[in-house]
């Protein structure tokens, strides 16, 4: 039943992700990997993770992909700036590119396929929701989620920095 | 049930694609974007793993990842937005000022 | 008393730094004199711990390490800045500052036209302090880094006139090879501590007899390594191309570091490790092996030169043969011995032809010298006698310690009757091209008259003079060397072996040599009226002089030149200086080929990871 | 009812006092006017207190927060270096800024941020803290590198930085996320405890994990082949940002290195330890071989700084408690002299005309004496050559890797050592050797005298007498 939930999601997730590589157009990109968030946030939820799957939606595929539509739109991106094409001269490297990554696709898949979890532990009723996941955020993981403080402050402090207009 | 190599390797395909972006697009915002497929790609694992350990480990940790792709992604485009105003292109090819 | 040792280090390095650092404020002539003072001062704490070893009796003689303070300490080393005192290196300092002064003063003569007068005398300095380190080494560390350092400094000085491009280029070839005899050593320093477990001389050498079998893989490794510093510092074949090279650099330079003192320094680290080097007859074959083919190819190749400082660098590379002949053979102290009477003789030859170019206005082709005898007096004297003591006169300096080296090289522990013949066929060589040299330089009429040649001043003939007697008079120290010496070689006195054949054949050569070269050069056309002068009534009464010259000069001359121009080609240019000039290309386009890999595109960048990444995968996965 | 968590504040006391005083500094720029110098005072009391707190527990090792935070001789040393590091790099900014006017207060506090960064980096024993520091010590770089906004080659730098950085966090990250699912823990002591058993150890995903780890970490100390990178940002972003660069996140990502290799995971040594010696060696060769025909100071720096990497790498694979204090001998020694010779090469520069190429350093030697000397002390500690530091901090590396019997290694890295005097004598031969080209308007203020005094003492001290530091990082 669930391998019947998980294939389409997960087809579907692989091929927005293609298509984000292969668009043309940088917005026809970015729709598609909000497509491809989208997909993921389902295969959270049928993991059972669902803190997890609201917060791709919010923060990943809000925040975040709305900041790069606005970059893009900003920078006012055109089609033929961003078309991208096999070059001409190094189609030997491309090439040895496509035989690593199939290389390293099919090595990935021979080593992971040997594993000892079979089958997934029974898990209680709250797996993964706001109470549990936020209970261990502030007891166990309570450093890490202060020190993310520092970092997104900083990231702040930088992004500032860099973006804001010439005149100061 | 789905068994977990089914998802361990839902993970790698999604990384190799975001890999394989990176790798092939010129857009320096796609090349980015393509660095988030593989971001979400190890979220995909990790809260795979979680699940099959029962544990809540993984999801922390891809909270923080969530955390950290927010924090790049408004790094990345400022610096984007910073070199768009003096060069006007996003090309990669064509940033090489610097080499050899 | 010992403790005052330090100032011999100290000294230098003090006029060394003052004078690079304030060079440009002293004035000219007292940055030199301050120089010498440094040196010799230096040279006189030397004689005070020459004195304080000899109130001693001769079996404490040995292992008198300073240790100013522990430097490196750590879990099972530790390396403490030390110094050795001992009759090897207070021996080798005796030469190092004594020769080093006289030469510093020389220079105050020589190089008194340059205008960066104080940064010559800086680098002079830096080369005392790191000849003055390198001997007094108390471990292999410091013995590297003294090796180190002289090779730097005679990479300043070779390349002191930096306007002159051939003179850069031989800086920059003696540097490469001296850096391959460097790796040789620390490679050899790695060996030893790991063997050891210490870089303590004191340390090593009393272990060394019990930690191997004679001829065992891993001694027979360590010496060969050190050998490889040792040959590349001394120019033995095949990494001996840089010497010549050498010349380059101002005079008093070849006559410091490239005939008196550095490049002994190889005969002195193979006498300062004689414990290893006995562990490995093998190896003292193959020492004895390379000095006597050096002493015959660089005697054969300087027959033929016409540059004058040339032909003294080939003599120095033989004279270093057979130094490395006779320890080779197991006679240490013959070596030490042949190495003072040398650094006497040599650095006069230098100093001489010195101030022959320097008296004629910078010319270093003999065949446009000749007749310097009237216009330059002391150096034609003192030229002569060093002359002498260098072909091995009889009852000069160089004919007893050779002679003492011929007659090992058959009776020593190590010695044949191959190792003999041929150093008494280098011997003969010796007299033939110094006495050619000489006869070019001296005798007959100038050649290129409107040269107008002039003795060199008082600063500059006073070191000649004393040098002059040391080379007369040296050779009667010989005893004295070896029974000073006999402690650090485990107290063995090298045997006078009473074999008059042997010696009458060995003088026989030396004086066939000079007689030959007086046959030729004293009756080349040119000097016709000298010849005819002197040697008139033989030529007179016995030949055809026309004739003689054509039969000399089908059956000597020319295969002589033959053979030093077959030396020159093959052993020079195709040899080792191929090999160097080859690797040098080669890093370099390696390194342009790193360059040009970073092409300054991310996306390739990135490929070069993930590549880097899936190779490593890949060979974890398949390893 | 939820159980308290554990906190520990004293542990911590550096970070907060650093996170404190940078909030500080951010605050105090919005109401000082013009002069911003105070600001500088501020940094650097935060910098010396931050120092002086990290020794607020002195029972060392202090582990808290459940096994994710410790506090041990190697992190309170390495807080230290990073807090001399990001002293030294805001004192040799405060002229730089003024030239090239870059705004100070963000300046300061991006570096500030990045210590915060590097001291969690070199203090945390758990993948999501040390994954959490990396970010923080990169973001601030990234930003740093472009902070030059209307400098081409800041931006370019900046953007290379960023993507390839972002490309190889997700590598690190992929690595930790295997770690994590073959061993069911995210802390080092747990990792380790769980790869003690023999049925974790098959598993191919930890494999992959250490390869991807390696690949990681490889990018943040550039080592070969993930190196690339590091001429480009070295010589495009501000030169006292690629001072900082070359030294502190450096420091810090070799910390989490060997901390991760050699705390996590001691039982897969023998595999990785044949992959770090062979990406050591490629790396030494690449760095020494690449510079060699550099003419940009900078480039030149950029590739000595890799051929660095690969000898520090070496101190990752001998283990140890001797190659703990190697490290950190050689990284202490290293800030030294790294900021020495960065600030000569700042000195050179002018507005408008920075004066990079080794032609402009013809003469130097000639006309500021005492500046060529110093360059020539620094240069010569990096190639490693006695007595200087850089020779005593090889020598302690090497000497730890010979104890644990890489002799190969050691023998290629001393050949290495001798291959790169070569690059570093040219620069020298440049000072000396050549006429000055040009004329020199060096205006040596106090502030940069002081760096180049303290890079001098720092350089010719460690070598000279390296004793007490030795004992300092000494377990």
């Amino acid at each position: 039943m669930e391998l019947l939930i998980f294939y389409p999601l997960a087809l579907v997730s692989v091929i927005l992700a293609l298509f984000v590589v292969f668009n043309k157009s940088p917005i026809g990109s970015a729709v598609c990997l909000i497509g491809m968030m989208l997909g993921l946030a389902g295969v959270f939820i049928l993991l059972q993770a669902h803190f997890l799957a609201i917060l791709q939606i919010i923060v990943y595929a809000g925040a975040i992909m709305v900041l790069f539509m606005f970059v893009i739109m900003l920078l006012n991106l055109k089609d033929d700036d961003t078309k991208w094409k096999i070059r001409e001269r190094n189609i030997f490297l491309s090439s040895a590119t496509g035989v690593l990554i199939v290389g390293i696709l099919y090595k990935i898949i021979d080593v992971t396929t040997d594993t000892k979890f079979d089958s997934p532990a029974t898990v209680p009723d709250n797996f993964g929701t706001v109470e549990v996941v936020g209970t261990a955020l502030f007891t166990d993981f309570v450093l890490p989620f202060e020190v993310a403080s520092i970092l997104l402050l900083a990231a702040m402090v930088g992004a500032v920095v860099l973006a804001k207009s010439k005149v100061d | 049930m789905v068994p977990l190599t089914h998802y361990l390797i839902f993970s790698a395909v999604l990384f190799s694609i975001g890999v394989l972006g990176v790798l092939i697009r010129r857009n320096a915002i796609v090349v980015f974007m393509c660095v988030e497929i593989m971001l979400n790609a190890v979220n995909v694992s990790l809260i795979a793993f979680d699940r099959y350990l029962n544990q809540h480990d993984g999801q922390i940790f891809s909270f923080m990842v969530m955390c950290v792709a927010a924090a790049e992604v408004s790094v990345g485009l400022a610096i984007v937005i910073a070199l768009f105003r003096n060069k006007a292109t996003v090309n990669l090819d064509e940033i090489n000022l610097m080499k050899w | 008393m010992y403790s005052l040792s330090w100032l011999i280090l100290l000294l230098p390095l003090t006029g060394f730094l003052s004078l690079s650092w304030f060079g440009k404020r002293f004035p000219k002539l007292l940055g030199g004199w301050f120089a010498c003072a440094m040196v010799g001062g230096a040279f006189l704490v030397t004689l005070l711990m020459l004195a304080q070893l000899y109130s001693e009796s001769p079996a404490d003689r040995l292992n008198h390490v300073q240790t100013l303070y522990p430097w490196i300490v750590s879990e099972g080393f530790s390396l403490n800045l030390s110094i050795l005192i001992d009759p090897l290196s207070v021996f080798m300092l005796l030469i190092v500052t004594g020769v080093g002064f006289l030469i510093h003063v020389y220079s105050i003569g020589y190089m008194h036209h340059d205008k960066e007068f104080n940064r010559f005398f800086a680098y002079m300095n830096l080369f005392i302090f790191a000849m003055s380190v390198l001997v007094l080494a108390a471990d292999f560390f410091f013995l590297i880094v003294g090796w180190a350092l002289v090779g730097l400094a005679s990479y300043l000085l070779i390349g002191f006139w930096t306007e002159k491009k051939s003179a850069v280029l031989a800086a920059r070839k003696a540097f490469v090879m001296n850096v391959i005899g460097d790796v040789g050593m620390l490679i050899a320093a790695f060996m030893i501590f790991e063997h050891f477990g210490s870089l303590n001389y004191v340390d090593v050498f009393k272990a060394a007899p019990t930690a191997f079998f004679p001829n065992d893989d891993s001694i027979l490794l360590i010496t060969f390594l050190l050998l490889v510093g040792a040959f590349a510092k001394s120019a033995q074949i095949p990494l001996h191309t840089w010497l010549p090279d050498a010349m380059e650099g101002p005079t008093p330079v070849s006559a410091l570091i490239h005939a008196a003192t550095m490049v002994t320094a190889g005969v002195y680290l193979v006498a300062r490790c004689n414990a290893l080097f006995t562990m490995a007859p093998f190896t003292m074959y193959l020492i004895a092996s390379v000095g006597v083919i050096t002493a015959i190819v660089a005697g054969s190749i300087g027959m033929v030169q016409y540059d004058i400082k040339r032909v003294i660098a080939y003599s120095t590379m033989s004279q270093i043969g057979f130094m490395f002949l006779a320890v080779g053979v197991g006679v240490y102290s013959v070596g030490m011995f042949h190495l003072m009477t040398h650094a006497f003789f040599k650095a006069l030859l230098f100093l001489g032809a010195g101030s022959v170019i320097h008296g004629m206005a910078d010319e270093q082709d003999i065949r446009k010298m000749g007749g310097l005898r009237y216009a330059m007096p002391i150096t034609f004297i003192t030229f002569l006698i060093a002359s002498l003591a260098l072909a091995g006169f009889p009852l000069t300096a160089g004919f007893f310690s050779k002679e003492e080296i011929v007659m090992n090289a058959y009776h020593g522990q190590y010695g044949n009757f191959v190792f003999w013949g041929l150093a008494v066929i280098a011997v003969g060589m010796t007299g033939f091209y110094t006495f050619r040299l000489f006869f070019y330089t001296f005798m007959g009429k100038s050649r290129t008259p409107e040269a107008k040649p002039h003795e060199s001043p008082l600063v500059m003939t006073a070191p000649l003079m004393i040098l002059a007697g040391l080379s007369l008079l040296g050779g009667f120290l010989g005893p004295w060397v070896h029974s000073f010496l006999s402690p650090v070689f485990g107290g063995a006195v090298p045997m006078h072996h009473d074999d008059a054949m042997l010696e009458i054949i060995a003088v026989a050569a030396a004086m066939g040599g000079i007689i030959a070269a007086v046959a030729i050069y004293m009756t080349g056309k040119d000097q016709l009226a000298f010849a005819k002068q002197m040697l008139a009534p033989i030529y007179e009464a016995l030949y055809n002089k026309y004739y003689i010259d054509e039969i000399y000069d089908f059956l000597i001359v020319k295969p002589v030149k033959a053979i030093g121009k077959f030396m020159e080609e093959r052993a020079e240019k195709l040899g080792i200086d191929f090999s160097v000039d080859e690797v040098g290309r080669q890093v370099r386009e390696v390194s342009r080929g790193i360059s040009i890999w970073q092409s300054g595109k991310v996306r390739i960048y990135a490929l070069n990871m993930v590549a880097g990444m899936v190779t490593i995968l890949l060979f974890v996965i398949f390893m | 009812m939820i159980a308290a968590p554990e906190i520990d504040l004293i542990s911590l006391a550096p970070v907060l006092v650093l996170s404190v005083f940078t909030m500080l500094v951010m605050l105090i720029d919005l109401f000082v006017g013009k002069n911003k110098s105070v600001l500088v005072f501020v940094a650097l009391t935060g910098l010396l207190l931050a120092a002086v707190s990290s020794f607020a527990k002195t029972d060392w090792p202090v582990s808290s927060f459940g096994g994710s935070y410790v506090v041990d001789h190697m992190s309170v040393f390495f807080t230290m270096i990073f807090c001399l590091s990001s002293g030294l790099a805001i004192l040799l900014s405060v002229d730089y800024n003024k030239r090239e006017n870059i705004r100070v207060g963000e300046y300061y506090s991006l570096i500030m941020f990045c210590t915060v960064g590097m001291i969690i980096l070199a203090s945390s024993t758990d993948l999501i803290m040390i994954f959490l520091g990396i970010e923080i010590v990169s973001l601030c770089l990234y930003v740093l590198a472009g902070i030059r906004r209307g400098d081409t080659r800041s931006n370019e730098a900046a953007l290379k930085y960023f993507l390839l950085g972002a490309f190889a966090t997700g590598f690190l990250l992929y690595g930790m996320t295997l770690l994590y699912g073959a061993t069911g823990t995210t802390k080092l002591a747990g990792i380790a405890e769980a790869l003690s058993h023999a049925e974790v150890l098959s598993q191919p995903i930890l494999v992959m994990g250490v390869v991807l780890l390696i690949a990681g970490f490889g990018f943040k100390v550039a080592s070969v082949p993930f190196h690339m990178w590091t001429p480009d940002v070295y010589q495009g972003a501000p030169t006292p940002v690629t001072a900082f660069m070359a030294v502190g996140p450096k420091a810090a990502a070799f910390a989490a290195f060997f901390r991760v290799f050699t705390t996590a995971m001691p039982e897969l040594a023998p595999t990785w330890e044949v992959l770090l010696s062979i990406i050591a060696v490629t790396t030494m060769f690449v760095g020494n071989l690449g510079a060699i025909m550099q003419t940009n100071i900078k480039r030149l720096l950029a590739y000595s700084s890799i051929s660095h990497a690969g000898y520090i790498l070496i101190a990752i694979i001998a283990k140890g408690s001797l190659a703990t204090s190697a490290l950190l001998f050689y990284m202490l020694s290293y800030t030294f002299m790294t900021f020495g010779a960065f600030s000569i090469v700042i000195l050179l520069g002018r507005a408008g005309k920075e004066n990079l190429e080794l032609e402009d350093y013809s003469g130097l030697g000639f006309k500021a004496p005492l500046l060529g000397l110093a360059m020539s002390v620094f240069l010569l500690s990096l190639g490693g050559l006695p007595p200087l530091a850089g020779f005593v901090a090889k020598f302690y590396i090497f000497q730890a890797a010979l104890n644990e019997g890489y002799v190969i290694l050691v023998v290629l890295a001393v050949l290495n050592s001798a291959i790169s005097l070569y690059y570093y004598l040219k620069v020298i031969v440049f000072m000396y050797m050549k006429e000055p080209k040009g004329d020199f308007q060096i205006s040596l203020t106090p502030i940069t005298l002081i760096i180049i005094i303290i890079g001098l003492i720092g350089t010719v001290q460690l070598g000279l007498f390296p004793g007490p530091v030795i004992s300092l990082a000494h377990p």
